[in-house]
């Protein structure tokens, strides 16, 4: 479905990522693993034209999408939920999820993504008419990842989708995007929660020091203790 | 710098620079404009007639312009330059009172003359400097003659009402009126200002509606004072006469305002149509120089296409005057070109020049009151220059909505 | 008595010209809500609305009210343009940056407008009658400006807060990589803001004219462009119908209260006025910091 | 690890200066209007540049200044020229003292934009406070070249308007630019610059921000109050209400201490210099002309340098020798 | 006792963020708050470090009222705090930003001890190499660091983090929770309070926790004991803690 060859990019004059070749395949998920400052969060923003890439090409659905800017790419079905999530803290929860049903193709199905989302987050309905900037930490995170869903999407990167969620939040995200693939959708992410994210991905690469270190099925990261150890710290 | 140019016979012929620190940007573009063209007809009539002879050499004029963009802080650094880096003597100050002030320090500093042709304030003359003259008339003079002509026509006009501008000018302008109305008997019924740049005069207005005078003069500048006459109208305020500073001077003054300009009076410096001639000057027993009305008024309109407002007509004279002094002192030096000033007097196209040998200030120049008629501007005082009779009492707004003019 | 009667006419003209005020400012806190721009060549783009006006009608005697479509879309090319020439480029430079941008375009236009039409006054003269009420004479262009000045506030409101493409505006005056990732194209959504915010301030200019007609001149919008940004925070600043809201008190304020400073001796009134606005816009920025109907 | 050597900089670039003026003819004026702008921008940066507040108000504080030392030379000749002038500056900053304690007190507790353009309010609330109550001449304003030249004589008068208020405006915008690299290195300015980044984390931080802004702002505002008083009243010997509290010279002011680099202390020498001359060589080039062409050169520095002229220098120095002497 | 609450309340609107909490930190305790998301415990950091006025209650720091001490005193006093969402001076670099903490602090420094102070520390956190750089170009994590730097350099007395350790992998978060014992012990910051979701941190650090729910305080108590109250384990955990 994704399909990155040979990607560069960087800020500035700083290169950061490194020939990056990955796949992510279709109703699969799909994980980027590495240290901090790796270059996952990069990979992401990159792939989705956040930031411009430097070389390489970056082909989604059989199209070569490598320059397009962001929002043709969230018409063709991809979406990112950013790290740091990104709300626009002066509207309504309602109103963000409004927003993320901004396209045409989206808003077709804007009752539908809406009641998946409730069912998937029911603590947003109460709190439909709040202001997202007033929401605790981890309701901004299931608002980021709803609002990613109300784009109707085929493909989504979640930049640490977890993070800074209770424990039994943790588990429900985990379980949401399980579920998401279920629906049918692909998911790409990336995760510091080793163990949780192994548990529900069937790919994973390993990003160290913006190149790929490692990629395969997410039983090959598992059997070899070398990559554990190396670049997992477990 | 002066350089020889080609040397004739009997004498040198040599370049002398008047500097003009004039304003072509910024709020007096157009004033500075006009100012200027006028200043190089002046200059090129001389040249054209033998230029400036002192001793045996022969001084063509040119005028060394820079635009100070309307603003204090410029002029003073282009002063410097045109007293040190170009060597000029002789300035035409900068368009209006303010910027005349802030150029007094610098011109005094490297002893060049100043001379102001559009700072019409008393003051600038009170504060004592040597080498600042005038060259128009002095504010305290604009609106006397309006009043002179009120009272000529119709001794029971008492009912006298200022309404004008927040600032020194105008301030200057009717404060003086206001003390001249009073020794002619006027009552004075009501006296208000606004500040610069009001969008809406309908407060005062009503209140000067209450107060019922005969007698309105004010303005300020030309956007307020045409606002003052489209409000008047609007508000249906009759008066027997009215006159207004500055805008009603401009053709666009009527062009805008349609027939509702009709009977508006105005005081001018100059005006198309004036009769200051060589025969006048002769009546008088004084010197006429400079071109004659007509030439003035082919050359302005060749150049720029369009009829010279007073603007023009007061820079002419101005360097006009330079030339007269530097003759007469037969010297370059200007102190003994300022003391030549002193007794100076002549006419020109812009009238009688002639300053206080004290204090600089214009005393030989008299303004003239333009009214519009029947479309036309005319010079309606003093009787001496007028070309019409003034249209008195004004029609009223309703007349004028059913198509009444002066000439009606 | 005399003193209500013009405290009533006034009262009168004052919302008449508070609304075109109003207008004036709309454009302006459009643009610095979207896009955190201090538009402080404000005052050119006026006077070019001001200078469609007067062509118009003087080279084919169009009325001003017509000429407003011309101005608006005038007015949205010419912010298209410097949009695409210069803003865009200042996205995600210091706020500053920006403020210096608009000033020396504010500049170039003027020295332009110089450059083409002089720097003359000019005015027309559209007479259409006047109708006696409330102790006064109300010309109808006069009231003409005020009708439209409220059909335009609200349509903007109205686009604004109803459609989509308004509550896209808000949400990338919220978060711009949020925005992103919902598919909202946000270079396009500046453009469109910053355009129709110039377009707003050169129709407003058309307006304008109704008041001062012969006022037109290439440096008449000074005045303007300080009046829009008192008016700007009064309103709450990126609120462009709060905008809107303050002009019309402003107009209130400061025409109304003339009346009441006329009965303090030794004073001009009308110069007092513009201090009481002073004052009024710091009591209503000491009591509520984020303006009249700024958000919290 | 203070680091005062930019001061280096800045004494050798006004040396540079001073040396042109008195040495080359005609040059004299052009240089007191590019250190007239200078001081502008060099007093203002020591609020917009460190708090990241805009003063829209800015020029008020030039005004007040100049009506100080205006009222002290037009109304208390009897004093004697020492003292009248010593009152001048007294009133001067105390006018801008108590001015930008009151506006400070008011206005700082809003942010942001709000505040900048709040303080609008205040250069045309004094202005019309003047005009309409009719204080200090009002609308006529006070000229002073006749009061000074009849109370001292006219060599003197012409000493002070020239010499001397040439000097004290040098005086004022060298002293500017000392207080700026003080504060730079002082616990002051790094607690404006964590004011200016995040306020409320610095308030968490220890700092008392509100306090801080007010310093910064006063100080800020009586150094503009001796400007005024110095390059207006002492130079051009008279003060009218329209022409001080022209708010072209606040947006003048944020335009150079954006051109050169906000923050720094060498931005608004150099943002005063390049406005200053490139102004004044295009007047004498393109008579007319000379804002049309400085307008688009202004859009193209800002583009190239977005962060300032100084900004770029002090990134692009930072790691070689001449890191020392950019700031 | 350091610090103290008494029934302090914080609204937001209709919102109770922080319900009537009462709660006693003792002089050199290592306590846990955590709570599921929005139970109010940013809430009450804020209230303890003077953001947010509490709407109710009291607070007392070394026995001393501090309820109505602005933020900046309470700094002072030695309360620092690090934010859930990293706070840096954008602009100014790394260095300056933890020299910023030194002199305005309980620290207290002046210039140049507080520049010095900011290289030891960063050094301690491990970003030393990072000093010139302009703090917002950090990544989250180094961001978080430098926060972590900052707050160390004011030498506080009491020290809040807020979910530090989130977004870092499991050998970071093993390093810098040792880094913090050893400062406790060597920089004498004998009380820390540490907000964190991820439990092999909470069991590794605290001595107690706290938890909070729906902006109340649902129980608190020696760590193992709390975490594994059947009520804790239901409305947070999910599921009983497998470690320990
Ligand atoms: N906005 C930015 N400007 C400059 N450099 C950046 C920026 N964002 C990230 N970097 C640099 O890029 C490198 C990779 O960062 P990235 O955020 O992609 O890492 P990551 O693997 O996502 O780490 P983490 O686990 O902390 O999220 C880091 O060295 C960082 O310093
Ligand atoms: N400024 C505010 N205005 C309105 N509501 C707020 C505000 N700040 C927080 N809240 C609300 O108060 C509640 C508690 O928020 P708080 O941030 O304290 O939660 P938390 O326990 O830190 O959660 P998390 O673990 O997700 O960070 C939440 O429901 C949140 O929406
Ligand atoms: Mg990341
Ligand atoms: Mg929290």
């Amino acid at each position: 479905m994704l399909n990155v060859k040979d990607l560069q990019s960087g800020y500035g004059e700083m290169q950061v990522l490194w020939d990056i070749d990955l796949e992510v395949k279709e109703k699969s998920i799909t994980v980027i693993l590495g240290p901090n400052g790796a270059g996952k969060s990069t990979t992401l923003k990159t792939i989705f034209g956040t930031l411009k890439p430097w070389n390489g090409r970056i082909e989604y659905i059989g199209q070569d999408i490598t320059f397009l800017p962001p929002h043709k790419k969230v018409e063709l079905g991809m979406t990112l939920v950013p790290e740091g999530r990104h709300l626009f803290s002066n509207m309504t929860v309602k109103d963000n999820l409004y927003m993320g049903a901004y396209l045409k193709r989206a808003e077709e199905r804007f009752e539908d993504s809406l009641e998946l989302v409730y069912s998937l987050f029911p603590r947003l309905k109460e709190r439909e008419s709040q202001k997202a900037g007033t929401l605790s930490g981890g309701e901004q995170q299931m608002l980021a990842i709803a609002r990613a869903l109300m784009t109707s999407p085929n493909l989504i990167l979640m930049d640490e989708p977890s993070q800074g969620l209770a424990p039994k939040l943790v588990k429900e995200v985990f379980e949401t995007i399980l579920k998401l693939k279920d629906e049918g959708l692909t998911i790409l992410l990336v995760e510091q929660n080793v163990f949780a994210s192994l548990e529900i991905s069937d790919y994973a690469y390993i990003l160290h020091e913006g190149k790929i270190a490692f990629g395969g099925t997410v039983d090959e990261v598992k059997e070899s203790e070398e990559v554990k150890r190396a670049y997992l710290g477990v | 710098e002066q350089q020889p140019t080609t040397p004739s016979g009997e004498g040198k012929v040599e370049t002398l620079y008047f500097g003009a620190p004039i304003s072509l940007s910024g709020k007096f573009a157009e004033e500075g404009k006009a100012s200027l063209e006028g200043m190089k007809i002046a200059a090129k009539w001389i040249n054209d007639h033998g230029g400036i002879k002192v001793g045996d050499v022969t001084y063509n004029i040119e005028i060394k312009a820079y635009d100070d963009e309307s603003k204090k802080e410029n002029v003073q650094s282009l002063i410097e330059r045109l007293a040190t880096v170009d060597n000029v003597k002789f300035i035409l100050a900068p368009y209006s009172s303010g910027l005349t002030l802030a150029a007094a320090p610098i011109a005094e500093k490297y002893q060049v003359l100043l001379n102001s042709h559009g700072g019409a304030s008393d003051y600038i003359f009170e504060q004592g400097y040597y080498y600042v003259v005038q060259t128009l008339s002095p504010a305290s003079r604009y609106q006397t003659g309006f009043l002179d002509m009120v009272k000529a026509k119709d001794p029971d006009a008492k009912r006298l009402a200022l309404v004008y501008e927040d600032g020194e000018f105008s301030r200057a302008v009717h404060e003086a009126a206001r003390e001249y109305a009073k020794q002619l008997g006027f009552e004075i019924v009501y006296e208000k200002t606004y500040p610069a740049g009001a969008t809406d005069l309908s407060p005062i207005l009503n209140e000067l509606k209450a107060a019922n005078p005969d007698v309105l003069i004010g303005g300020g500048h030309f956007a307020d004072g045409q606002l003052l006459a489209k409000q008047l109208a609007e508000l249906k305020i009759d008066l027997k006469a009215i006159s207004i500073l500055v805008a009603p001077t401009f053709t666009s003054f009527y062009e805008a305002l349609g027939n509702k300009a009709e009977g508006i009076a105005g005081p001018a410096q100059w005006e198309v149509g004036v009769k200051y001639s060589p025969e006048a000057a002769e009546k008088l027993g004084i010197e006429w120089y400079g071109p004659t009305q007509e030439e003035f008024l082919s050359a302005y309109k060749e150049a720029m296409g369009e009829e010279p407002p007073y603007q023009a007509a007061e820079a002419a004279a101005a360097v006009l005057s330079y030339a007269k002094a530097i003759e007469k002192a037969q010297s370059l030096d200007p102190a003994k070109v300022r003391e030549a000033m002193n007794d100076l007097e002549f006419m020109s196209i812009y009238g009688v020049w002639k300053i206080d040998p004290e204090t600089g200030k214009q005393i030989g120049h008299e303004m003239v009151i333009i009214q519009w008629q029947n479309g036309e501007k005319k010079i309606v005082w003093p009787e001496s220059a007028a070309n019409a009779e003034p249209c008195y009492p004004m029609p009223t707004w309703d007349e004028k909505e059913g198509g009444a003019t002066c000439g009606s | 008595m005399a003193f209500v009667e013009q405290l009533i006419s006034n009262l009168l003209y004052g919302a008449i010209l508070g609304s075109v005020y109003g207008l004036a400012t709309m454009g302006l806190s459009l643009i610095f809500g979207v896009l955190r721009i201090v538009n402080v060549g404000h005052g050119a783009f006026i006077m070019v609305g001001a200078f469609i006006a007067y062509w118009m009608f003087i080279l084919y005697g169009i009325p001003p009210l017509i000429s407003l479509f011309l101005a608006i879309a005038v007015g949205m090319a010419i912010g298209l343009a410097i949009y695409m020439l210069v803003v865009k480029r200042l996205v995600d430079a210091p706020e500053l940056a920006s403020l210096l941008a608009m000033f020396a375009i504010g500049i170039f236009i003027e020295e332009f407008a110089k450059q083409i039409w002089g720097a003359d006054y000019v005015g027309y003269s559209w007479e259409i009658g006047g109708v006696s009420m409330l102790f006064t004479e109300v010309p109808f262009t006069k009231l003409l400006a005020f009708a439209s000045s409220i059909v335009i506030a609200a349509v903007v409101y109205v686009w604004f807060r109803k459609t989509k493409i308004g509550k896209a505006v808000r949400a990338v005056v919220e978060d711009r990589e949020g925005a992103t990732t919902c598919g909202i194209d946000v270079s396009r959504i500046y453009a469109l803001s910053f355009s129709l915010g110039i377009g707003l301030t050169v129709l407003s200019g058309v307006l304008v004219t109704l008041f001062t007609p012969v006022g037109i001149n290439v440096y008449m919008g000074g005045e303007y462009t300080l009046k829009a940004f008192v008016i700007a925070v009064l309103g709450g600043l990126a609120s462009p119908w709060g905008a809107f809201y303050a002009g019309f008190i402003f107009g209130l304020i400061e025409n109304g209260s003339y009346t009441l400073l006329g009965l303090i001796p030794g004073v001009e009134p009308f110069g007092l006025t513009r201090f009481l606005s002073s004052v009024v816009l710091m009591l209503v920025l000491l009591v509520k910091p984020t303006g009249l109907l700024g958000g919290e | 690890m203070r680091n005062y050597t930019p001061l280096v900089t800045l004494l050798l670039i006004y040396a540079v200066m001073i040396a042109i003026g008195q040495g080359i003819q005609g040059m004299w004026q052009p240089i007191m209007l590019v250190i007239f702008y200078i001081a502008v921008g060099q007093a203002l940066n020591i609020f917009l540049g460190m708090t990241g507040y805009v003063n829209f108000g800015y020029v008020a504080l030039l005004g007040v200044g100049a009506y100080g030392m205006a009222v002290a030379l037009g109304y208390y000749t009897d004093l004697g020229l020492i003292p009248a002038l010593t009152l001048g500056f007294i009133l001067a900053i105390l006018l801008a003292f108590i001015v930008s304690m009151v506006v400070g007190g008011i206005a700082l507790r809003l942010r942001g934009a709000y505040f900048a353009i709040a303080t609008i309010g205040v250069n045309e609330g004094i202005k019309y406070l003047i005009l309409g109550g009719k204080i200090w001449g009002g609308s006529s304003g006070i000229v002073l070249s006749g009061i000074l030249r009849k109370a001292y004589g006219a060599e003197t008068m012409r000493f002070l308007s020239t010499v001397f208020a040439d000097a004290g405006l040098i005086v004022v915008a060298i002293l500017s630019g000392v207080i700026t690299m003080y504060i730079l290195n002082s616990r002051l300015g790094y607690g404006l610059i964590a004011l200016r980044e995040d306020e409320d984390a610095a308030k968490v931080m220890g700092i008392n921000v509100r306090r801080y802004k007010q310093i910064a702002f006063v100080i800020s505002c009586i150094l503009a109050g001796l400007i005024g008083a110095t390059a207006w009243t002492l130079k051009l010997t008279y003060v009218f209400p329209q022409d001080v509290f022209a708010i072209n010279y606040t947006v003048e002011a944020i335009v150079i201490v954006m051109l050169g680099g906000a923050g720094t202390l060498l931005g608004p020498v150099v943002g005063g210099l390049i406005y200053a001359l490139l102004k004044y060589y295009l007047t004498i080039a393109f008579p007319g002309m000379q804002l049309l062409i400085l307008a688009p050169l202004l859009i193209i520095v800002i583009l190239l340098f977005p962060e300032g002229v100084v900004g770029y220098l002090a990134k692009a120095a930072r790691g070689t020798r001449f890191e020392k002497f950019v700031r | 006792m350091l610090l103290k609450l008494e029934e302090v309340t914080k609204r937001f609107g209709g919102l109770v963020a922080v319900n009537s909490v009462s709660l006693e930190i003792d002089e050199g305790e290592k306590v846990g708050i955590v709570g599921p998301n929005g139970s109010g415990k940013t809430t009450l950091y804020n209230v303890i470090s003077g953001v947010y006025a509490p709407d109710g209650g009291r607070i007392f720091f070394e026995g001393k009222e501090i309820t109505n001490l602005p933020a900046h005193e309470r700094t002072k006093l030695g309360i620092a705090r690090t934010f859930q969402v990293p706070r840096p001076f954008g602009s100014a670099t790394v260095r300056e930003n933890v020299a910023i903490g030194a002199m305005f602090g309980r620290a207290n420094a002046g210039v140049d001890e507080a520049l010095e102070m900011a290289d030891r520390y960063l050094e301690m956190v491990g970003i030393y190499e990072l000093r010139e750089k302009e703090a917002k170009l950090l990544t989250p994590l180094e961001k978080k660091l430098m926060e972590l730097a900052r707050a160390l350099a004011m030498k506080p007395k009491l020290l809040l983090l807020d979910e530090l350790l989130a977004g870092m992998n499991p050998q970071d978060i093993n390093r810098i929770l040792d880094l913090i014992n050893k400062v406790k012990e060597e920089e004498n910051i004998a009380t820390i309070a540490m907000v964190e979701h991820l439990m092999h941190a909470i069991t590794k650090f605290a001595e107690r926790v706290v938890v909070m729910h729906q902006g109340s305080k649902l129980i608190e108590g020696p760590t193992m004991e709390v975490l594994n109250h059947p009520k804790v384990v239901e409305v947070y955990l999910g599921e009983k803690l497998k470690i320990g």
